[in-house]
């Protein structure tokens, strides 16, 4: 995996690696950060995925392995920035202050979003493949008409790459030199489809021909991620215009949990990315460079038992919402079609107890 | 009141305007609609008087012009795209129908997705293919839309203006076939609201109810059906969707005999939708069933026999008839 | 007769076998349908018996299956497009109104569209958005495209072996909820066309009309009824575009009532057309206006309270009871 | 205009270019064909601006400026390829041996297609920007199925090249690695949009990034265009998978007939590429390398004459179609609505003559 284009700060040893532009710019407590944040979403994606199992939700979609890649870019991003992800963006959205709670709404199928998105400066899931990309470019737009020094940031996996909205994102981010990062998890999967069917060269290489810079960074190591979205992000906010960057990872778990990856792929390539695991190698880091004691992780680890007890009780609290919401937020303003609606549903006598 | 004469292309022109001075917040975007002043000249001389920042041309793909348009919604702009002719709405249909008319609904009323769809819409001008659809049904079947339809100047001027405005998206159709005929528009106060439906010409025996283009032929309908002794109440729908259905109700509770009529096919259509509606809320008044005069179900033929394809005072004549002499 | 049991799933596999068999310019597309077979495992174990050249896993890109497919049409292949879910089908709706539609008319019939666009449609299996979509008018406003829905898994297998021989473009929707239902297949004879409207179960008093995964709901509807007396007639349209009336026409010539049932919000849908249709066709035979009983118009609820927008049995039976006791 | 990048064969005063990778392999009759067919297609185009000045068609799209960049590509075609062409590609029709009436029908708007796309193997007219690469991309596949020695070319121009289905369209040819050639004929404008709208950086180099490669070629330089399209397309057929042609050229005239380019261009940019005109060049070269005399010339232009002479006969013999003519074709099979929509029309007695 290791070559010449992907940038690396950290080998899958934990033991840092020197490359020619970039340097990791963190102290340890900022690096013990970083893990921290890992181990909890880590936690978030194993309770969510026990939640899901024991009828909880009706749907979860993991995370392991992308640890690295969401909190390296989470992190990197400035409060005034604004984030564009896709269903799967837990580390983002754990970045970007949101309650674990609303990030399960979605899941437990009693939201079609989960959190307001102006208050975190983080949009809702975005479940077709490719509709955020312009979003984000749009958004981008505004900020350049405000004269802002702001950026946008966006999420789509290998799959969605193949899409003609991702495609046309890139067309525009580059006519406008919009502040935007295209942030792309290429963790070899869309469901089935391996990422070979998407792009037959290295995906990042594709921003050049749209006539701005792409980067390969290793997605499994968190200081290369922050230091690579944090300058592209950066470059944006000042005008520098758009940056592609691939976050070359993988997705250790399902799809979803309604997937079996057993149907389409071998263990042995598991295994291999089983050596390459984002939390494990920056532990090692910390440990041997820093000297952090197992009782630090251990507390983490405590902590996120914490975070993780509470989630299932805030979920497991979360009933059924009130069908008649179903009818709120429809529309801004009045609609008859909607009253019509609301006033069947009253008249038959439907409720929140009613099922 | 101070009233002037003007097109229907220059009123629509004239509201954007005022649009763009009243809220630095608007902006238009669309193809070709800068230095040229679109294709059909809607947005003339707006970018030299308001900057290439706020009138906006686009690279030449629709997904990109709407979807980006939401994301400028979410950065509280409110962006006029123009969509430069209704067959070339379909790319960005996703973006309408899965981002657009449900983003309010997903972020719990957190978004507002204040932006307005120009769509130069139905047939009439002898174009090639693709320059002559009416898809405003598919927009009407979506919850989270509203769609909307000029006929008159004075409605093109207040309307957009009123559509900008208002909170909610909006698919806003213009009849192509109208831009250059020109109606008294009043500059100091809106006709009407943008989702009410007006009675354009009163009568007793039979409802028509149309909106955009047909509503020209309607009312000639009406003229000739008047010689023959047949008193035509002429309805301009204005809002498809919503229907404004009261004052729709009204009339055919006194005629007791209704036609509608638009340009797209009539399965599944905005003239399905009215009889159903109307059967159910008039059905004792009813002396006929509805009828529904329409494109027919294939495609847009070429337009050089497009006038047998486009209802024609004609058909609407037909279908009077018919409604007046009906028996099972 | 050789019947035998199987789920709607198996039934569509079996029948997507078939055509495999008989037709070597059958060709599958789609996203994931090869080794895993589909998201619903509709296509399971067809790519390692026909190989992959013959069913294709497809990048992710619906307007690209689509269009492709429509290549591969005028080289004389027939395509299955599997669309994941319908919420996923509209990145491809222009290529299908624009393209798929229209191209046998452009090319004055030099070519066959001859593909098949599967669609996993309605709710009821509590997913996420964009996963319970009804988006069947869209395709019926559209001249040029058939529209049909499987209810039964002996529907199914034929009918999609059916549409693949075909020479029109179809929109093949399925009730995906009710794909792990099993029911009889006979697997000797096709038992009615492809467009027929089929009444399900005979009654008296009103005429209910549904597709897709409404069917279920409008039968045990139908149960209930009888048991406080009243007497439905189930009509299963198949058929969405163009409709079967006169199966229709018959039932509601003889109950004088009906009622239409989907999941799609009601305005300017199949149900407004079915109204509209049958209001003119049996105007006298009519005792009450029809009742369209349908989603509303909002966007589709988080899945915890879709079975509040999804028609109910209970929606059904009070639908009845309006049309039974219609009093103006 | 002349950089690194461009093949070129011949220059704008027709001389000879040496390139290291492109020779010309045509002899001096075949050179003199390219210009026939030039010569004639650009009497066509006149003949067809005046038909639609004086009324008889509804619209007419000029291809001035543009002769050598189709003559070229349709030329360099073998019989047994297909096409896949937008509305422009008046040029390519002409060789694919498509009668000119047939080209107008659509102009004169009795027609949405105008001829036998099977019988040609060139496509109907696209008019929606970009669909027409999709079709090529799955013909091509078709080609593949089949074991067939074929290619597919599609063309379309630089504003369609932002659009979401042509790019889509690289990415599946590069997945199937498709016997297709992309064939962009950017002609700097898009109705008043500049190709820099489009592209910050030449449009031939996006392909690299989809993963196959692309030329930039003298758009009117025949001599170039031949060659560069012949090596293309004959990769394309024995499985060297996708090239995207950037043909780099102008449109002399209106967008259409009913453009009017003096709203957002200069007149000084149309004077700059008067001097490349593809026609003259390549006369230049005829007169000056194969002494070809005027009278030779002259007998193409009295050609020329003879066809536009027909071609104004037959389309003004082309007479308004019977409107239940409408109902043709829609379907393969019979249909209630159509069934219903042509007894309607024949009710209210309505038929060729009636308008
Ligand atoms: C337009 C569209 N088509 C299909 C789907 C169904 N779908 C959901 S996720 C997925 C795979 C996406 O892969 P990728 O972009 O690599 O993201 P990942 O799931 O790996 O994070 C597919 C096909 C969808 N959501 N949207
Ligand atoms: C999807 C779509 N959007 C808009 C149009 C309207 N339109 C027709 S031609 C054109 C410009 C196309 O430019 P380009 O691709 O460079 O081709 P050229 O006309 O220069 O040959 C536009 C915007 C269209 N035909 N299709
Ligand atoms: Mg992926
Ligand atoms: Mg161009």
């Amino acid at each position: 995996m290791i070559d010449e284009e992907l940038v690396q700060l950290l080998s899958p040893e934990g033991e840092r690696v020197e490359h020619p532009e970039y340097q990791s710019t963190l102290s340890g407590d900022e690096i013990f950060g970083l893990y921290r944040d890992m181990a909890i979403i880590r936690r978030l994606c194993n309770e969510s995925t026990s939640l899901q199992r024991q009828g909880q939700l009706a749907l979860w979609a993991p995370i392991q392995g992308q640890e690295a890649a969401q909190i390296g870019a989470g992190r990197a991003m400035a409060p005034t920035d604004f984030s564009f992800p896709t269903y799967r963006e837990h580390g983002i959205a754990w970045c970007r202050g949101i309650p674990p709670e609303n990030m399960l709404r979605l899941f437990r199928a009693v939201s079609n979003g989960g959190w307001d998105p102006q208050k975190y400066r983080h949009s809702v899931p975005t479940i077709v493949l490719g509709n955020q990309a312009l979003h984000a470019v749009g958004y981008a737009m505004g900020i350049q008409r405000d004269g802002a020094e702001e950026a946008a940031i966006t999420f789509f996996g290998d799959g969605a790459s193949s899409q003609g909205d991702t495609l046309e994102a890139f067309v525009w981010a580059a006519s406008f030199n919009a502040p935007i990062v295209f942030f792309c998890q290429n963790n070899q999967w869309g469901i089935s489809t391996p990422s070979s069917l998407q792009s037959k060269v290295p995906l990042y290489r594709r921003a050049e021909g749209f006539g701005f810079p792409g980067v390969r960074v290793d997605g499994n190591d968190v200081l290369a991620v922050y230091e690579v979205t944090k300058r592209a992000l950066e470059s944006a906010r000042v005008g520098g215009g758009p940056t592609l960057i691939e976050a070359y990872t993988y997705r250790m778990g399902a799809h979803t949990t309604s997937d079996d990856p057993t149907r389409y792929r071998i263990d042995a390539e598991v295994e291999v990315w089983k050596h390459r695991d984002p939390v494990e190698r920056v532990k090692a880091l910390l440990a041997r460079e820093y000297e952090i004691k197992s009782s630090a992780f251990d507390e983490v680890g405590a902590e996120a038992d914490v975070m993780a007890l509470k989630l299932r009780e805030d979920v497991l609290a979360m009933s059924r919402p009130d069908p008649i919401t179903m009818f709120d937020n429809a529309y801004a303003t009045e609609h008859p079609l909607v009253e019509e609606g609301r006033r069947e549903m009253i008249e038959l006598g439907i409720s929140a107890g009613s099922h | 009141m101070a009233t002037t004469t003007m097109t229907m292309a220059k009123a629509l022109n004239e509201g954007l305007r005022r649009a763009l001075e009243k809220d630095k917040k608007v902006l238009l975007m669309g193809e070709d609609i800068g230095k040229l002043g679109g294709v059909f000249r809607i947005t003339d001389g707006l970018q030299k008087d308001f900057g290439e920042d706020r009138v906006i041309d686009a690279p030449l793909a629709e997904s990109a012009i709407v979807g980006t348009a939401v994301g400028l919604a979410i950065r509280g702009y409110r962006t006029v795209c123009e969509m430069q002719f209704d067959g070339f709405v379909y790319p960005a249909f996703d973006q309408i129908v899965s981002q657009v008319a449900k983003l309010r609904k997903r972020s719990d009323g957190a978004y507002t997705m204040g932006l307005v769809i120009r769509l130069p819409f139905q047939g009439g001008i002898g174009a090639i293919e693709h320059h002559s659809e009416s898809p405003e049904a598919y927009f009407a079947q979506t919850g989270g839309l509203r769609v909307v339809s000029c006929s008159t100047p004075n409605d093109a001027y207040w309307m957009i203006q009123q559509a900008i405005e208002h909170d909610d998206p909006i698919i806003f159709c213009e009849p192509k076939s109208r831009y250059w005929e020109k109606g008294e528009v009043d500059l100091d106060q809106a006709p009407h609201g943008l989702f009410e439906t007006v009675v354009r010409r009163e009568g007793s025996d039979v409802t028509v109810i149309g909106y955009g283009s047909t509503l020209k032929t309607i009312l000639r309908a009406a003229d000739t059906a008047a010689t023959e002794g047949v008193s035509i109440e002429v309805i301009d729908a204005r809002s498809i969707s919503p229907l404004d259905l009261d004052p729709m109700v009204r009339s055919v509770e006194k005629t007791g005999r209704f036609v509608t009529v638009h340009e797209a096919p009539h399965m599944a259509s905005i003239g399905s939708e009215i009889v159903a509606e109307l059967t159910q809320r008039c059905f004792y008044s009813l002396r006929a069933p509805g009828i529904r005069v329409s494109g027919y179900h294939v495609p847009y033929p070429p337009t050089r026999i497009e006038e047998d394809y486009r209802p024609t005072v004609d058909r609407v004549l037909d279908a009077v008839d018919r409604v007046m002499g009906f028996e099972n």
